[in-house]
């Protein structure tokens, strides 16, 4: 690996052609990766504007800063935008798709002008959601539960359902790309047993989308259809069961908190060897987890209806099989910890983040027993104990992942360094920030305050107002990075291939890359992760 | 990124990205695999809600699947049949570089594709004029409610075995257009020859489809039309 | 994966195949045998569904074990979706609300 | 301890300690498992971390290890699954014997009705230490009975009956939630449930003004729509003699042999060509959208009044 002098003259993707059809109708994964990167994070901050209002009308116990209806519209719009429109594109779409071809030696994903065309079914199905925001929004929450999604709102069902089947499009397509391009585009010698956990984690994810998503579409037809065809397949008053649509609707949803964690898995996977300087702790255990959690991920979806009026029989299966799909989850966590013994472990921000992953991961991964846990569950069901459990999942976890991921690759992506002191700072902001609003909500929880309350009773207020201060320190903390990144993409100091001394084919070419990622195919000769062959960098992490 | 696809030490229809010919045909036809594989879960969550409602309302079902046309029906699938032979015999007569006879197949499939869409607006039609669409016009006084065990038919329960064939059989229909759609394009490619016997991808993984769309309605005939034919009394 | 054209005479007899077939279902279907008209009616219809995927979508001449794989993992995935449905339904009014 | 900062809500039913008991199980475990995690962590990142001439060691795993920690884990899971599970089997079987309150929802209001006719709204008198079960359906959309000092809830769904059931053991006023996401008021669905001592319960029965007991009035709608035409208490009749039906195992015109519970009763009524019960012709006109859901629970009550063996007996319940 020739380590060329990096000068702005170097042709590399993001000079390679200047102007917005360049861009618009690019199919060059990494540029489709930066779109990607720029629309999700548009979405974030919708979704997370929506966060700071249902924060603030929550101040208070008495509903008192928006109306009932638009306190509706606010936790449904912030749950889907933050769902479909932030985490399920959040890492795949973004740094998968820019890494998953140069990790494995590809000039780019099977199908480009597919990759692209999937950013456009992106972008219309976002269009159709800001449409459908400005003009009146949904109310229905991020689960369309029949029926009063098909006979009682009248808010914009439809043109949301649709939205979000574009959406899942989308979703599918960026799947199959990557199912197609692990199994095809391969450089010599990167077998399966050779490929980096990341790419093992988006294949799994890759499944679930494939597999899981088809359902959630024709779901959300059928209540379309419902609400505009008059068809009665969920209409209770008809004999419909209203059941029946949680079933289908969670077949799906319940998969798809894996596609939101798994890839973040997958970022954490390759952070910790890289700066504890090891080989990851079993690998094949890892790896394999990944695709367990896929498959049994698929077994589980009623626990989310253990009150909705399900058999007890039913409820007893797939608590059970609730817990199959922790095991798996349990091997990753204890073989991050064991990879950092006996390492040489640096606080660089990545590493930070995946602390952080680590940590809020298992919190909200523990709580995930209790709901699966039937007595439990009957009592926090539906209350804020469930909300604090998927914020630390989705927000400890799988946002904690994704910055960590870009941190971490945003030396390969922009060819600059961020300001470590600065990442290290935003990054603890987000923990203690993160932790002041979602803590409380577990105790809220147990006390019985529902969610999806608009008012509540006087009670609750105290920790209210603490989850009501932690989420605006939370927001610093997620602006901030958005902030020093634009910056250091002008001021930032120039990277080199490998600044962190990573192993993984993504860092034996420039940063940032050329067009078709090598100048020349690579072939493979070592295992992943040997970081016995690589030696440490010298300067930008000894930092005490 | 301005470069066209087309490279120019491969030959014309190999894309840069792809080392071989084989790599790129094997890349589409895993890539048309795997749609199809989602296909099948798109329709499993309709034959999900099928299973249930004819566990739970046989009789109204029975009775639904009574009213329609069989002979229509067995038609139809025999139209689709055919279809799905023109098609094979079309990825063969492209592996062989046979233009012609592939331009013929290819017309022969859409126009089997187009009468099988015929045949169903015209069973639609007769659903309309009886008053079996469901909503508030729905009408199930005129269904013949099999006599023999228990003959009760609740006009509500009814409902939903149309609500399901119209969902069942339009999305398939959906598929059918999106099927004549995909075989007029590549007619057109047919026609001006693009298609050799090196390079037949796109036929081949079309003809998948295709394939997968028959399949569909190789089920949807037995569970829509033939719940319950038995001769009355 | 290589190119295996197969002889026409091989689709016309799976054409032929097939009409038979379709023919059968229809025609059993107007015989009362119990429980059995659903048995036979999907047998037949799997019958049917096989032989395109065998030799209309070239299975099983030139495809190779993944194409396979996909095939048998979405019939899996729809099992799963229909049994594990069946354990609520199955179940439901089984003494208890 | 924690009065001015609990972390449980009142303790007000016979299945509340069972289900804290459990909760406190978890959360030591929880906490316990965190805190290994979280100090291995610091502990390795602290006497691990990067010195000059230390390298790290090269570890590729230990099957043995791994085997450990997801088959302990698994251990533990199911001891968790099955404890959960029996608390949740108790929760979901009400006793033989207890008093039966339908409940209506509505958007955005409880209904409830008690056995011996009082109607409330948006509030539940019960008497400590009785067994009390709720017969629940919905109106309109999916509503979720809560309350949280008995730790119990279940969906309410509109077109079939749900149930639950508790024993209250401290007089009190507690909340009662919908925790189910119902439309605009969502949050206003809220009441209370006030527990009281039996004396004053009956005095606050005695108070109420009623025009009969549900069952009675059943009775009077049973009158009016005919049913008693078809329905007669001898064999005559066009329809089955209803007396003793509840509980018991229906034969089927099809074949099919099912319990009749309050679902069943609730079916026959709505949609009675659903179910025929053998030896009958499907003749009973369909009722769906001719009754209230109020009539409906009333025609229920009456059905199931006219048990001869016992009144409100229920399926194979555990005996309390
Ligand atoms: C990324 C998202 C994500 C992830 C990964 C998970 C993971 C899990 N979830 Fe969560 N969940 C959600 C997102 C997620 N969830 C969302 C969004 C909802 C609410 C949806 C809505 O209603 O709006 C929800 C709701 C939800 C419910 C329904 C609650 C209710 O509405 O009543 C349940 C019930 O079983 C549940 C369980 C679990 C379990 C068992 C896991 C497991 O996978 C967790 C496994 C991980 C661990 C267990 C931690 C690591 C393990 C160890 C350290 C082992 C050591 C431990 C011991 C030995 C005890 N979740
Ligand atoms: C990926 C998923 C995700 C993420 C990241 C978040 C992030 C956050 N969520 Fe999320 N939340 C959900 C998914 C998510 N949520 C889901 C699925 C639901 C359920 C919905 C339903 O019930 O249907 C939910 C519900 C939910 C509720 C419950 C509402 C209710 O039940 O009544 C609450 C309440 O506190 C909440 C709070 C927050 C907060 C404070 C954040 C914070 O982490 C957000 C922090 C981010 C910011 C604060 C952005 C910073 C932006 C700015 C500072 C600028 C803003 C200005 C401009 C736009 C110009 N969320
Ligand atoms: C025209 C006659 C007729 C009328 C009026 C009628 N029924 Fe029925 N009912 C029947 C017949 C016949 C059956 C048995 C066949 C069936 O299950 O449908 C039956 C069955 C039932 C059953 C199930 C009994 C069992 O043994 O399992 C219940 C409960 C019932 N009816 C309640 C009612 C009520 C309540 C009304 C009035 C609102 C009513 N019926 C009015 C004829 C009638
Ligand atoms: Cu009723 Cu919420
Ligand atoms: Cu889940």
């Amino acid at each position: 690996m020739a380590t060329a002098a990096i000068t702005t003259e170097r042709e590399h993707y993001l000079n390679k052609e200047y102007g917005i059809r360049s861009w618009l109708l690019t199919t060059d994964h990494k540029r489709i990766a930066l779109l990607y990167l720029i629309s999700i994070t548009f979405f974030f901050f919708i979704g997370g504007f929506f966060a700071l209002l249902i924060r603030l009308e929550l101040l208070t116990p008495a509903g008192d800063l928006v109306q009932a209806d638009t306190y509706n519209k606010l936790f449904t719009m912030h749950g889907m935008v933050m769902i479909f429109f932030f985490l399920i594109p959040s890492i795949p779409a973004v740094l998968g798709n820019f890494l998953v071809p140069m990790m494995i030696g590809a000039k780019d994903l099977a199908f480009p002008r597919i990759n692209l065309l999937s950013w456009y079914l992106y972008i219309i199905a976002g269009i159709m959601m800001l449409h459908c925001m400005v003009t009146g929004g949904v109310d229905t929450g991020w689960t369309f539960y029949t029926p009063f999604s098909t006979a009682f709102t009248n808010t914009k069902v439809i043109e949301a359902g649709l939205s979000v089947f574009v959406a899942g499009f989308s979703s599918i397509l960026t799947g199959l790309n990557f199912v197609v391009t692990i199994h095809r585009m391969r450089a010599p010698g990167m077998t399966w047993s050779r490929l980096p956990l990341f790419i093992w984690a988006h294949y799994a994810t890759s499944i679930i989308q494939l597999l899981g998503t088809p359902v959630l579409a024709v779901t959300l037809v059928l209540v379309v259809c419902e609400r505009v065809l008059g068809l009665g397949i969920f209409d209770p008053n008809r004999g419909g069961d209203p059941l029946l649509f949680q079933h289908l609707f969670w077949f799906y949803s319940h998969p798809a908190v894996y596609i939101m964690i798994l890839p973040s898995m997958g970022v954490v996977a390759e952070i910790v060897p890289c700066f504890s300087r090891k080989r990851i702790f079993g690998y094949q255990a890892v790896a394999l987890s990944s695709i367990a959690i896929a498959v049994f991920g698929f077994l589980v979806w009623a626990h989310h209806m253990f009150v909705a009026g399900i058999s007890l029989y039913s409820a007893m299966i797939f608590s059970i099989l609730s817990y199959l799909v922790a095991v798996p989850s349990a091997i990753k966590v204890f073989n991050w910890t064991a990879t950092m013994y006996k390492g040489s472990v640096t606080f660089s921000t990545p590493m930070l983040y995946a602390f952080g992953f680590i940590g809020l991961f298992t919190m909200g991964g523990l709580t995930g027993l209790f709901l699966a846990c039937l007595g439990i569950d009957v009592h926090v069901t539906d209350t804020y104990f469930v909300v604090a459990h998927f914020h630390y999942i989705m927000v400890g976890g799988a946002v904690m992942g994704y910055l960590g991921g870009m941190h971490f690759w945003w030396p390969k992506i922009s060819g600059r360094l961020y300001p470590e002191w600065l990442g290290k700072f935003a990054a603890l902001i987000v923990f203690l920030g993160f932790n002041l609003t979602f803590f409380p909500q577990f105790i809220l929880g147990y006390l019985g305050m529902p969610r999806r309350y608009w008012q509540y009773p006087a009670e609750f207020q105290v920790l209210n107002v603490m989850s009501t201060a932690g989420s605006t320190i939370l927001a610093v903390g997620y602006v901030l990075p958005m902030v020093y990144f634009l910056w250091s993409m002008r001021y930032g100091k120039i990277a080199d291939e490998n600044p962190w001394g990573a192993a993984g084919l993504e860092w034996k070419t420039a940063s940032p890359p050329p067009t078709f990622n090598f100048e020349e195919t690579p072939e493979v000769t070592w295992e992943a992760y040997n970081y016995d062959q690589i030696p440490a960098p010298a300067e930008v992490l000894i930092e005490r | 990124m301005s470069d066209s696809p087309i490279a120019v030490e491969h030959g014309p229809e190999l894309r840069h990205h792809f080392a071989s010919v084989e790599q790129q045909r094997d890349a589409a036809s895993l890539g048309m695999w795997l749609f199809l594989a989602t296909e099948i879960m798109f329709f499993g969550g309709m034959f999900c809600a099928y299973l249930i409602y004819r566990m739970w309302y046989f009789n109204e079902f029975a009775a639904g699947s009574r009213s329609l046309n069989l002979k229509w029906g067995t038609i139809n699938t025999i139209v689709l049949i055919c279809s799905s032979l023109t098609v094979a015999l079309g990825v063969r007569a492209a592996q062989m570089g046979k233009r012609k006879l592939l331009v013929i197949l290819l017309i022969l499939t859409i126009v089997f594709g187009l009468a099988f869409l015929g045949i169903k607006g015209i069973e639609w039609h007769e659903k309309y004029e009886h008053h079996h669409i469901p909503g508030a016009s729905f009408d199930a006084t005129a269904l013949e409610k099999p006599p023999y065990s228990n003959g009760g038919i609740d006009p509500s329960h009814e409902q939903i075995y149309f609500s399901l064939y119209f969902a069942m059989t339009g999305l398939h229909a959906l598929h059918m257009i999106i099927g004549v759609g995909i075989f007029a394009f590549l007619l057109f490619h047919a026609w001006k020859g693009r298609y050799t016997p090196q390079y037949n991808t796109p036929i081949e993984i079309g003809g998948l489809y295709w394939h997968f769309v028959d399949i569909v309605w190789i089920y949807l005939f037995p569970l829509l039309y033939l719940i319950d034919r038995k001769p009355l009394g | 994966m290589s190119e295996h054209i197969l002889s026409s005479k091989l689709y016309y007899g799976i054409w032929i195949a097939l009409m038979v077939l379709t023919v059968v279902t229809a025609g059993v279907a107007t015989i009362d045998l119990g429980p059995f008209n659903t048995i036979v009616a999907l047998l037949i219809a799997t019958s049917k569904a096989l032989l395109v995927i065998l030799f209309f979508m070239h299975v099983k001449y030139t495809s190779e074990k993944l194409t396979k794989m996909v095939i048998i993992s979405s019939i899996f995935w729809l099992l799963l979706l229909l049994f594990l449905s069946l354990t609520d339904y199955g179940t439901r009014y089984a003494g208890h609300g | 301890m924690f009065d001015n900062f609990p972390l449980w809500p009142a303790r007000a039913s016979t299945g509340a300690g069972n289900v804290d008991a459990l909760y406190i199980f978890l959360v030591l475990l929880a906490s316990f498992m965190s805190l290994a995690i979280f100090t291995m962590i610091t502990v390795f990142a602290l006497k691990y971390h990067r010195r000059h001439g230390r390298e790290a060691e090269q570890i590729e795993g230990s099957h043995a290890l791994e085997i450990t920690w997801s088959v302990v884990p698994l251990a533990i899971f199911m001891t968790i699954f099955a404890w959960g599970a029996v608390i949740y089997f108790q929760e979901r079987t009400p006793p033989r014997g207890a008093t039966e309150v339908y409940v209506v929802a509505k958007q955005w209001m409880w209904k409830l009705e008690h056995p011996e006719g009082q109607r409330e709204i948006n509030e539940l008198h019960v008497p400590v230490g009785r067994d009390v079960k709720l017969i629940m359906t919905s109106q309109d959309v999916i509503h979720s009975f809560y309350i949280p000092a008995f730790r119990i809830k279940q969906d309410v769904l509109p077109g079939r009956y749900t149930t639950q059931w508790f024993r209250a053991t401290k007089p009190g006023v507690y909340h009662l939630f919908c925790a189910e996401y119902c439309g605009s008021q969502h949050s206003g669905m809220i009441g209370q449930v006030v527990v009281m001592e039996p004396a004053k319960y009956e005095a606050w029965l005695a108070g109420g003004t009623t025009s009969g007991s549900l069952a009675s009035n059943g009775e009077s709608i049973f009158q009016q729509l005919g049913c008693s035409t078809c329905h007669r208490s001898d064999t005559q009749g066009r329809g089955p003699n209803l007396a003793g039906v509840f509980g018991k195992p229906v034969q089927l015109e099809d074949g099919r042999i099912v319990v009749a519970d309050e679902n069943y009763l609730r079916e026959s009524i709505t949609s009675p060509s659903a179910k025929v019960v053998s030896g009958f012709k499907p003749i009973m006109p369909v009722f769906q959208g001719l009754v209230s859901e109020e009539q409906l629970n009333a025609l229920v009550a009456y059905v199931k009044s006219l048990n001869p063996a016992s009144a409100g007996a229920q399926q194979q319940g555990p005996k309390e």
